[in-house]
């Protein structure tokens, strides 16, 4: 695959409401810098994190796709994580048994007074993406004309 | 009737494909499939394709039109998939007498014109069969597998392959392939097709003056017991033909496709204001009727089936139209 | 550009007005301005929006109006819920016409008609019957039979009391399910009243609403005597194509779209009951 | 086998345990076999078979069934009856409604594995022990018979009957087998070769549905990909995303619940190794969670929805790929 040097990933951050979007909010305040090209989607829980959404934030243009969490033991609903953690494993193994490179999904845990965490995932996440290039193998051409 | 020795198989296809696409079955009998001509492709030794060459005329997804929405505004823009010419190679007679059925159903006015602009473009090549399965049935549907129609029908013996033009298309196309020779192909030995198991499928008790009666008919609800309503049967289907239009929002247009759609699924017929087919009994029910009964009644006798044994091979619990033929054939007299 | 009977032409809604509270119609016109298509009452057109869905609707306005279309809309479902969210103003796609519309040039000519109609069936029938008035020295009498839940849910319920009961020759027989205060017309449900009416069985009867009033009307009328190649109806069922291929509309041999919407009584009794 | 079995199903009727009883119909051929609901002595006599064909798995017809007015007995095998047993955890099946009886299986046969061993125009087969002679219309072949069974049935997990009220043909005891076999010969590939399999593979699907209305693990009412709101709903893969979309979400959603029943690949008109995508999950499950078996037992926790403080972070299958 052609790395492009002009080429920006698109990258979606799943984050959950009671950590990693504060770790984000944070990081923002601290004027910390992450990539604008990561795109933070809310969600009430990482256990709320259907598969479905991770492929298709992939059909519609990801280039890498990226869960933030409470840190296991800390979830707001006290296990939530845990069954996000099973999930995303296996999820991600599959991924990978298809031959998509498995550099494009990663978990991180990030709390709410993690800002300097959440910049620095981001940056190494989006230059892992860079460096894999365009997300070619699930990608739907239609959303690409 | 021309000839070409089966040696020169590959330079025959060479010289088709050179001028236009060429598709011919491919791949493990399993798996076989019309596939793009490419260097060193071997004819399959299946029988037959799990998908019929219906595909080549009414693809399974097909872009219809774009719209491109702006506040108040709607832009249509036209994005049919080109169509090129075409020739498709070893299309069983079955499969060929798909295309008169299909014919009637998309060229009545108004015509479709995605599936007639294809079938101007393609030319199609026939491929007499010697060695049936024992699912194949076409015989009972007047079809003979060893004179097939279309454009060219082609005979294969060990040593030759022999080309007959029935078509002004078929007689361009063999004028342009320089390995031909004259030559008559040696009469079919059509022996085999007299111990075909399934040939005399009963029918005279099917068609449009019975529909009512084989409509109520109560063995319906034993033959559709098992049947999963998946919709493996009528994507196999050389006849099938049914569709649905649905779109695809891109974030920038949206596109209207069309695609194959099932009668057997349970949502076919699903409106807000019910559900006239409620049950798979229903739809189990429509599309054998459909094939047996609706068809032949709005086109004068004939069936909606060509008797390729597809559905045979195919139903994950093999309930297939012969057993209902049968059940319902011999229960009516 | 080559044309597919598939690829809708775009119109535009200029005016919507609110019937009931779940029934709105829509005035449609071609970019131009002026009317997109020429029909037989009965019949109907695909409107899609993009990105909503396309769905088949009877046209409501007669043929004898030239300057443009109009459908009835009840709010039922996906597309239909995004019409009834819409401004004027808003582009459309549409196609059509489809279907084999009512015999009003042929079996209906000369003959005393009677019309009965259930809340939103009232949509199909308002075109034959405006199309009647226009030419109503060519039909006998005509008797109007509409009924609803209640007075907000007759549908044209200004147009009827403008119109329609002023006019000579016609008789408009309103009915709601249950009394309500500002209502001193019939109440009861259609099919008693229209037993309650008691029309002469030589009338030609066109029904159309939903399927309980019809099957119940039916009987009436098959118990005072009408004879069944007498009664019309209009039928519904899911389409995506409207040409009679995609294959989710017959009723037996019968394509609803091609062959219907409008069927004789005797005609449906010689098909498969899977309406 | 088939007679012992006959004989059951008529008993059961006939005795009052069942009003019906769910079993094999012989079809045209010897290997076309229909899953049927019997109601009578006479029918089961006439029609009722049990042979190398039977293969479909009738536990999911015990999902509508159980829940009609009456009893149905069940003739199931042993691997029908792990799927029983997992249904039953996540309370499909009324238990009460259904008597079942396990009977022991050798394995069964793949009428395809035939046709692609060469075998033309198949018109009958007999023949016990490990030859098979197959009348054909081109007259008789003889083939092995363990070369002709059904790829699942190669690699068998388990013999083994569990949960029902009567046994024909013996317990049967779970089986050493090399079933991830193929998934490690997979998971040693490069990405690239192993994007390329599942490229080819699944490019052939149709989207006919067969592998998700056989699967006994998909009992959903009504399933994601047919419901219009939920954006994914589709009728045909309109582009090679959707057939993954399709293919991994719903090996997903039966991880930790799929017994390893194989009736997805067996189903599939396209040859899809669908079971694949169900043994990765499978495996993962077992190494990374400890073995588990759907359908095994009735108290364990599913592993999706269980935890250990303790579980490996996701970022093991990144470690895991990068020793290879």
């Amino acid at each position: 695959m052609q790395v492009n040097q002009e080429f920006k990933p698109t990258i979606v951050a799943f984050c959950c409401n009671w950590c990693s979007y504060a770790g984000a909010d944070l990081s923002g305040t601290n004027r910390l810098q992450y990539p604008a090209n990561v795109k933070i989607i809310r969600i009430p829980c990482s256990c709320r994190l259907n598969p479905m959404f991770i492929l298709r934030a992939f059909q519609r243009g990801a280039d890498g796709v990226i869960l933030c969490g409470c840190h296991p033991g800390d979830c707001h609903y006290t296990t939530g994580n845990y069954y996000a953690r099973r999930r995303m494993t296996l999820l991600f193994s599959m991924l990978d048994f298809l031959g998509i490179e498995r550099e494009r999904t990663r978990v991180e845990w990030v709390s709410a007074a993690e800002g300097a965490k959440f910049a620095a995932t981001m940056n190494e996440f989006v230059e892992t993406v860079t460096k894999l290039g365009e997300n070619k193998r699930l990608e739907d051409l239609r959303c690409k004309s | 009737m021309k000839k070409c020795p089966v040696s020169q198989l590959d330079a025959l296809f060479a010289s088709v494909a050179a001028r236009q696409k060429l598709y011919i079955p491919a791949g493990e009998a399993k798996t076989a499939a019309f596939q793009p001509w490419q260097e060193g492709m071997k004819l399959t030794d299946a029988l037959n394709t799990v998908r019929s060459a219906k595909d080549l005329f009414f693809p399974q997804v097909e872009n219809l039109v774009n719209f491109k929405v702006t506040g108040k505004q709607i832009e249509i823009i036209e994005n049919r998939d080109p169509s090129e010419p075409f020739v498709v190679f070893g299309v069983r007679a079955c499969d060929c007498r798909s295309f008169d059925i299909l014919d009637k159903v998309f060229l009545c006015d108004p015509v479709d014109t995605y599936y007639k602009t294809r079938r101007e473009n393609g030319v199609i090549m026939t491929l007499a069969c010697t060695e049936p399965e024992e699912t194949c049935f076409c015989t009972a549907f007047g079809i003979d597998p060893t004179d097939p129609a279309g454009d060219v029908s082609c005979w294969m013996d060990g040593e030759n392959l022999y080309l007959r033009a029935n078509t002004e298309k078929g007689e361009t196309l063999l004028s342009e392939l320089p390995m031909l020779s004259d030559g008559d192909a040696p009469a079919a030995d059509k022996t085999v097709f007299d111990r075909l198991p399934l040939k005399n499928l009963p029918l005279d008790k099917f068609g449009g003056e019975h529909m009512m009666e084989l409509f109520k008919y109560e063995k319906w609800a034993g033959l559709a017991e098992s049947c999963l309503g998946c919709g493996a049967c009528t994507f196999v289907c050389p006849t099938c033909q049914c569709y649905d239009i649905r779109e695809f929002n891109t974030g920038d247009e949206i596109k209207r496709f069309r695609c194959w759609d099932s009668c057997m699924y349970s949502d076919f017929t699903l409106m807000s204001a019910g559900q006239p087919r409620p049950t798979q009994l229903e739809r189990f029910r429509q599309r054998f009727m459909h094939k047996l009964v609706y068809y032949p009644s709005t086109h004068d006798g004939e069936f909606g089936c060509v008797g390729c044994g597809r559905c045979l091979q195919k139903c994950p619990i093999s309930m297939n139209i012969v057993k209902v033929a049968k059940t319902l054939g011999e229960e009516t007299t | 550009m080559r044309q597919d009977p598939l690829i809708p032409m775009l119109a535009v809604v200029t005016d919507i007005r609110q019937d009931t509270p779940d029934v709105k119609t829509f005035r449609v016109v071609g970019l131009d301005g002026k009317k997109p298509l020429i029909h037989i009452p009965g019949q109907c057109a695909m409107l899609s929006i993009p990105g909503v869905g396309e769905a088949l609707f009877s046209i409501t306005s007669s043929p004898t109006n030239e300057e443009y279309l109009e459908f009835s809309i009840k709010k039922c479902g996906c597309v239909t819920d995004w019409l009834h969210a819409m401004e004027p103003g808003q582009q459309v796609t549409l196609r059509g016409p489809y279907g084999n519309g009512f015999p009003v040039d042929t079996d209906f000519a000369g003959k005393d008609l009677v019309f009965v109609a259930g809340g939103i069936g009232l949509a199909p029938l308002r075109s034959v019957i405006n199309y009647v008035r226009h030419f109503r020295d060519r039909y006998g009498s005509v008797d109007i039979v509409y009924g609803s839940r209640s007075k907000a849910d007759l549908v044209d319920y200004q147009e009827i009391l403008d119109e329609w009961c002023k006019e000579d020759g016609i008789s408009v027989h309103l009915t709601i399910d249950n009394p309500q205060p500002d209502w001193d017309g019939h109440v009861g449900f259609v099919p008693n009243y229209v037993k309650e009416l008691g029309f002469d069985t030589g009338k030609t009867v066109i029904m159309c609403g939903p399927p309980i009033m019809i099957k119940f009307t039916l009987a009436g009328l098959m118990e005072q005597g009408f004879p069944r190649d007498n009664i019309y109806t209009t039928l519904e069922l899911r389409m995506k194509c409207a040409l009679g291929r995609c294959g989710r509309c017959n009723i037996g041999d019968k394509f609803v779209c091609k062959d219907g919407p409008v069927f004789r009584l005797d005609q449906l009794d010689q098909l498969p009951d899977e309406y | 086998m088939q007679e012992l079995i006959k004989a059951k199903a008529v008993e059961l009727l006939e005795n009052g345990v069942c009003d019906r009883v769910l079993g094999w119909k012989a079809g045209e051929f010897f290997y076309d076999v229909t899953p049927a609901v019997f109601r009578s002595r006479e029918e089961i006599e006439k029609d009722f078979v049990f042979g190398p064909f039977c293969g479909a798995n009738m536990s999911k017809y015990l999902i509508a069934e159980s829940r009609k007015e009456g009893k149905i007995a069940a003739f199931l095998k042993p691997c029908d009856t792990y799927s029983f047993q997992q249904l039953q955890k996540e309370h499909r099946i009324r238990r009460e409604n259904v008597y079942a009886v396990g009977v022991q299986c050798e394995g069964m046969c793949d009428i395809d594995a035939m046709k692609a061993a060469g075998i033309k125009g198949i018109l009958g087969a007999d023949g016990d022990g490990g030859t098979l002679t197959v009348h054909t219309l081109y007259g008789d072949k003889s083939v092995e018979r363990k070369t002709v069974l059904a790829e699942r049935c190669k690699c068998c997990k388990s013999k083994k009957l569990l949960g029902c009220d009567e046994i024909i043909g013996g317990q049967g005891e779970e089986l050493e087998s090399n079933r991830f076999a193929q998934v490690e010969k997979l998971e040693a590939m490069t990405p690239d070769e192993r994007f390329a399999f599942w490229r080819g593979e699944l490019s052939r699907c149709i989207r006919c549905n067969a592998c998700r209305n056989v699967c006994p693990a998909c009992s959903c009412e009504k399933c994601v990909f047919d419901n219009p709101a939920s954006g994914v709903e589709n009728k045909a893969a309109a582009n090679s995303f959707e057939e993954n979309l399709f293919h991994v979400i719903r090996a997903f959603h039966v991880a930790g619940r799929c017994t390893d029943c194989g009736e997805c690949s067996r189903v599939c008109p396209q040859h899809i190794p669908l079971h694949l995508l169900n043994r990765k999950f499978i495996k993962d499950i077992n190494e990374l969670y400890g073995d588990y078996q759907a359908g095994a037992d009735m108290d364990t926790r599913p592993p999706l929805v269980n935890f250990q403080t303790d579980d490996p972070e996701p970022s093991v299958v990144h470690e895991r790929g990068s020793e290879q």
